[in-house]
């Protein structure tokens, strides 16, 4: 018993770091430009594909092939605020909605390159660690390693650069922000380049031990959803906290329980949470 | 339009009010024009997402939007089948009484939280979409489980099964046109003018007393129950449910339809569900495409035609005037 | 408007000429199949093996009926593997198009949806949708051209159970109408041949981490682990993550033709001594040449259920012929029905399921248990509905 | 006295910090009251609580003897308090008529049945509530407006339908945030006397949550000053120009002698 309880522990908190990497592009995403971004899933599924074809098709190496899909990300982020939510800053709703037309144009674009089979992607590190009876395999390691240094690296930006304190003024406020003289031209599209750059990372690391295929970034959109309903939109720290509960929750009901129960408890937690306190667990609120 | 004397005035557009009605009723009869059984399965589907949307339609008067409106459609196909199927409840009752369960789910999810303004809302109704699906599945004595619910009997009215296409049509078309009078009402009574009030500021809505979080209530419970009522008609229809049936992607659809066609004007979800739902068949041959076209149509509708093709005609005019 | 008008111009086109060639005797096959989503690659393989049976046809100027010569024309519909969207397309395909013959659809709910149109109209459809309602008494225009689970599990079950001495079994299936019709039928299979299905997991059908599931299972000390009715990229996943935290005892997959995929997700080491059911021997050359073509035709990798479509739809030309009509699908029903041992490339084939529908529109064709080495197939046993050795 | 609209050890908190600690002082009757204090005082918090935006996390709000802590915004006006915006706050798609008559039909409540489907109980609400629209509208000289889509009017008049909205809900206390924010001095002028005016003819009370200070100094009857989200003073116009707690605050502060 012991053994399974330590078994999940670790696993909730490797698809905790997961989930968190999704949840905090979108909560920020959200707080910098107030848009809900339903494509979010969509740039861990491009991530995917591009980790996929730098490491198979250009041989390139698995941290360089990493380092290009976030920078890849960043632009591409700069250029759809540009294109496509830059008219809807005042409108959160219609900015919504343009999200959803961005999924679907990427989603089907994705399906129309490179087709709806799943691609192999090869294992970047086989074997596995054994800590007395736990087994922790090295393939998730590493990617829990390059999440937590991604993660962390992310965090220092945020806290110690001109730049992050510019993005987390923002998120508290648009007017002091400006006061502050954060200049939307900038924040903005780098803004939104950093969320789906966090995204795209996490499609990148999670390639090689979940698959690539176009309809991969369902799943971790939905995931980042419930984190951001239970954390509270807009938090960090709320983020934080709710990713690292889900993963242990699933990954203990999953063990314990069945799969399916924990996607019910999952809900059921979203439900009890939203009556008590609608706007999650550290959320502000919004009435 | 409405004889009180406050509301925007919108006599001006009467004479394209006319012709737009005049072209209504000349697409409502071309199935009957071209005979062909799959032009009334068409224009079945056209009538049943235009009042699907219609439900939306009154969610997006309170500015707001939800993405749990598949999920209200098959709360009301559940209600109306097993009603039918195993309470032997006749089809006639069982139509309003789904609707009226869609509308009483929509009360008690509503009512904490919409107090949550805004994006919020949204957000939670995704997850609620899913959650939906995911106890359907749970619970297969009731909703046949993953394999769904496959031979639901046809629409029956006193006795007399609507067997064919055309019979099914004109059913739909006289539910239809009774939603569409319905919210007309609203919209030009008491409610309606709140509905507005909110959408336009909500803020200064509750500050001149009006309870904002129930009137969004109210628009989200009648347009829930709305989208619960065309479940049952669909339910009977198609003959076959399943979880599945209702996911996320339904309730997109609706919203595509909704914007595309204008979200805060009466026409809007009829003139999005003539110009979409049939689009598919005339993109047969770029069908990899289709996804990806109604992607950029609505990301082009909401940046250069916010008030949807329902406002073409006005903005084509020079007019700027909103509404109507 | 005006590109609207374009189209609409362009539709009637079309048409037009859709006409003009029409002049030549056509008969219209429909592919209702999902071409969209996930269920795509179902389809893709659906679509294509008809097309490449139609060619076949055309090639010698022709279907030869009664004297006439008709030329086979697929015209495909994308369900988007919903039941909504399918009843469109048949509405569609058999209201508009005309047609007799329909291949498709490959879900379950989408047959079942469109059953009560394809029956009522006497339309032929031949569906991949493993769901047993499908094939029924009073769905007489109904066949499915492939085994499913209920057809190959057991004689596949009994030998492996006997040869590796399985008791207990572990298993996982996603929570669709699939992995649950899927799951009823192995359970079943593992409990006639003296083994126990111990723990069974039904997931979401998008999870892609199977570890926490996996070491429950594993916990409970199962001799095998069976992946029957998942995905090959699910199934793959399932092995290497199995393989990761430990699990050294058998693994098997009853059903599902997919292991070069699932060689590639997992690798060949994890594996390695996997034992799986195959539709065809290597070594039978029609099989191999087929996959050949499809692979040359198409530039993709060929799905597991194509050659089954391929014949299938021989099947359905074949009577055709016979009965000498494409109009009377009561005929051409009769005379498929009426075909015995039909040499296709998978082998000879029959129709069965009698005593499971009360039907006989399931195919019977032969099938074999595989054991994986070095990432290949090795044959170990040869099957037929009576039985392995 | 029995207390018209009374605050009681009124306090906020924020998570783990106090933007409002123990506020009590009292509007009377009839009378115009001033809240002033440099920015970040917590005039704007104070002006939140006691209008429902936020509950307080301490003390008590009693209006005409009635307890409203913690009502929501529509409660609190149909009790008879309205509020104003800083910014020009209008349904900026209806006309000036209809904006007013948002307001105006609070006190012609309906049943769920006619305010679903109209009918004539409702038409007869409209028409009694037009009597109040015609009237509020002539006191704001917006008549010649009336029709005018609102988002379309110049920020002056904007302001002004923003009051408007208000009394039409014939409030008993009217709640003014900065009203003079983004005016010019001779639009300033004229909203004072216009304010002046209304109290009179509506036989209103007033409370004012002010920067500008020639504006409060001549309006007002009673001033409350808050700093740091405390009260330190209260009085007269005259006696607060002369309290060295008031000079203090706001020479330390960012000083608005405007």
């Amino acid at each position: 018993m012991s053994f399974l309880i330590a078994q999940s522990l670790v696993n909730g908190v490797i698809l905790g770091t997961l989930y968190l990497m999704m949840a905090i592009g979108f909560t920020l995403v959200f707080g910098v430009m107030r848009i809900v971004n339903f494509a979010h899933g969509e740039f861990y599924m491009m991530g995917a594909f591009a980790a996929l074809i730098g490491v198979t098709w250009l041989g390139l190496p698995y941290a360089l092939t990493l380092a290009l899909t976030v920078a890849f990300a960043i632009l591409l982020g700069a250029l759809v605020e540009r294109v496509v939510f830059r008219p809807f800053r005042s409108d959160e709703l219609s900015g919504m909605i343009a999200s959803l037309g961005l999924a679907m144009i990427l989603q089907n674009g994705a399906l129309l390159l490179f087709g709806p089979d799943p691609q192999a992607f090869p294992s970047m590190v086989s074997g596995v660690f054994r800590i007395g009876e736990m087994i922790i395999p090295k393939s998730r390691s590493l990617a829990l390693g390059v999440g937590v240094v991604i993660l962390v690296g992310f965090y220092v930006f945020l806290m110690h650069t001109r730049f992050g304190r510019g993005l987390r003024a923002l998120v508290q406020d648009q007017e002091v922000a400006a006061l502050y003289g954060v200049r939307p031209e900038i924040v903005y599209p780098l803004g939104l380049g950093l969320g789906i750059a966090l995204a795209a990372a996490a499609g990148g690391l999670m390639a090689p031990l979940f698959g690539v295929s176009p309809f991969i970034g369902a799943t971790p959109l939905l995931k980042a959803f419930i984190v951001v309903i239970l954390g509270g939109l807009g938090s960090i720290p709320g983020a934080a906290l709710a990713a690292m509960l889900l993963g242990l929750i699933e990954s203990f009901t999953s063990s314990f329980v069945s799969a399916s129960a924990a996607d019910i408890v999952t809900f059921a937690l979203v439900v009890g949470v939203l009556l008590v306190r609608p706007s999650g667990i550290l959320g502000r609120g919004e009435s | 339009m409405s004889t009180v004397s406050t509301m925007p005035a919108t006599g001006r557009v009467s004479v394209g009010g006319a012709v737009f009605a005049i072209a209504l009723v000349v697409l409502a009869l071309v199935p009957w024009f071209t005979g062909s059984t799959f032009h009334f399965h068409i224009a079945i589907m056209v009538c049943l997402a235009a009042m699907a949307s219609a439900g939306l339609a009154t969610i997006a008067w309170v500015g707001q939007l939800s993405l749990a409106h598949g999920a209200f459609v098959g709360i009301g196909a559940y209600a109306s089948v097993l009603l039918v199927t195993r309470l032997g409840v006749p089809f006639l009752i069982a139509l309003p009484a789904s609707a009226i369960v869609a509308g009483a789910v929509a009360y008690l999810i509503g009512k904490p939280l919409l107090r949550l303004c805004g994006v919020y809302f949204v957000l939670i109704t995704f997850a609620l979409n899913e959650l939906f699906r995911l106890v359907m599945l749970e619970f297969p004595s009731v909703s046949g489980g993953s394999s769904g619910i496959a031979g639901i009997p046809k629409i029956s009215l006193f006795g007399i099964v609507l067997e064919h296409q055309p019979e099914v049509y004109v059913f739909t078309l006289v539910m239809l046109a009774f939603v569409m009078a319905l919210l007309w009402t609203i919209r030009n009574g008491p409610l309606g003018r709140r509905f507005a009030a909110v959408e336009e500021n909500l803020v200064l809505a509750e500050a001149s007393g009006i309870p904002t979080a129930r009137t969004q209530n109210a628009a989200f419970v009648i347009g829930s129950a709305i989208a619960g009522f065309t479940g049952a008609i669909m339910a009977h229809y198609i003959g076959f449910i399943s979880p599945e049936s209702f996911a996320f992607q339904l309730s997109v659809s609706y919203v595509i339809i909704l914007v595309t066609g204008g979200r805060l004007s009466l026409a809007g979800p009829l003139i999005g569900a003539i110009f979409l739902v049939p689009l598919p068949e005339f993109l047969r041959s770029a069908q990899q495409y289709q996804h990806i076209i109604y992607g950029v149509v609505l990301i082009l509708v909401l940046r250069f035609l916010p008030g949807g093709l329902a406002a073409l005609p006005r903005k084509l005019l020079g007019s700027e005037r909103s509404g109507g | 408007m005006k590109h609207r008008a374009i189209l609409g111009a362009a539709a009637l086109l079309t048409l037009l000429a859709g006409t003009a060639l029409a002049q030549e005797k056509t008969l219209k096959i429909g592919a209702l199949v999902t071409q969209s989503g996930a269920g795509a690659s179902w389809g893709n393989g659906m679509k294509r093996a008809a097309e490449l049976a139609a060619a076949d046809a055309n090639e010698d100027g022709g279907l030869d009926v009664d004297g006439t010569k008709y030329k086979v024309e697929v015209i495909a519909y994308d369900d988007g593997y919903k039941a909504n969207e399918a009843v469109t397309a048949a509405n569609r395909l058999v209201f508009e198009d005309k047609v007799k013959y329909i291949i498709g659809t490959v879900g379950s709910a989408p047959i079942l949806a469109i059953q009560p149109i394809t029956e009522k109209a006497g339309v032929i459809t031949m569906t991949l949708g493993f769901t047993s309602q499908a094939l029924s008494p009073d769905k007489s225009y109904t066949f499915r051209p492939n085994p499913t689970t209920g057809e190959v599990a057991q004689p596949q079950i009994d030998w492996l159970v006997k040869n590796k001495d399985i008791k207990t079994v572990g298993a996982l299936f996603p929570n669709d109408e699939t992995g649950e019709a899927i799951a009823k039928d192995i359970g079943a299979a593992y409990k006639n041949a003296g083994a126990e299905m111990t723990a069974t997991e039904f997931f979401e059908r998008n999870r892609v981490d199977f570890i926490p599931l996996l070491t429950r299972i594993v916990a409970q000390g199962v001799d095998a682990i069976e992946l029957d009715g998942n995905s090959p990229v699910t199934a793959g996943q399932i092995v290497q993550q199995a393989r990761d935290i430990g699990f050294d005892g058998v693994i098997i997959r009853t059903g599902g033709p997919a292991t070069q995929e699932i060689v590639n997700v997992a690798g060949e080491d994890a594996t390695e001594g996997m034992y799986v059911h195959s539709a065809y021997d290597p070594n039978v050359e029609t099989a191999a040449a087929y996959e050949r073509r499809y692979v040359d035709t198409y530039g993709d990798a060929m799905n597991g259920f194509s050659p089954f479509f391929y014949d299938g739809t021989k099947m359905l030309l074949k009577a055709i012929q016979e009965s000498g009509t494409v109009d009377d699908t009561k005929a051409v029903k009769t005379a498929l029905e009426n075909i015995h041992d039909y040499k296709g490339v998978l082998g000879t084939l029959n129709w069965t399921g009698k005593d499971t529908y009360g039907i006989a529109h399931q195919l019977d064709s032969p099938f074999y248990i595989a054991k994986v080495e070095g990432g290949k197939e090795v044959i170990v046993a040869r099957c037929t509905t009576a039985g392995c050795e | 006295m029995s207390g018209f609209l009374k605050l009681n050890g009124l306090g906020k908190r924020f998570g783990g910090l106090a933007a409002l600690t123990d506020v009590t002082f009292e509007a009377t009757e009839g009378k115009v009251t001033g809240l002033i204090g440099p920015n970040g005082a917590g005039k704007t918090t104070c002006f939140n609580l006691l209008t429902g935006t936020f509950a307080p996390t301490a003390g008590k709000v009693l209006f005409q003897g009635k307890d409203i802590t913690g009502l929501p915004p529509h409660k609190v006006v149909e009790a008879g308090l309205a509020r104003t915006f800083q910014s020009a706050t209008t349904f900026p798609k209806a006309s000036v008529r209809e904006n007013i008559m948002r307001g105006a039909l609070l006190r012609h409540p309906l049943g769920p049945v006619a305010s679903i489907l109209g009918g004539a109980t409702a038409k007869r609400a409209v028409s009694r509530a037009e009597e109040t629209v015609v009237e509020v509208m002539d006191a704001l000289e917006l008549t010649p407006y009336a029709d005018r889509e609102a988002g379309t009017l110049a920020y002056g008049h904007q302001k002004r339908l923003g009051v408007a909205i208000g009394l039409a809900t014939r409030p008993r206390i009217l709640l003014l945030d900065e009203p003079a924010a983004g005016l010019n001095p001779d639009e300033v002028d004229r909203f004072g006397q216009m304010l002046t005016m209304l109290k009179e003819r509506f036989d209103l009370s007033m409370l004012i949550v002010e920067h500008h200070m020639r504006l409060i100094m001549r309006i007002c009857d009673h001033i409350v000053v808050l700093d740091h989200g405390e009260m330190i003073a209260e009085g007269s116009p005259a006696e607060i120009q002369k309290d060295p707690r008031v000079i203090e605050a706001y020479l330390g502060g960012d000083a608005h002698a405007g």
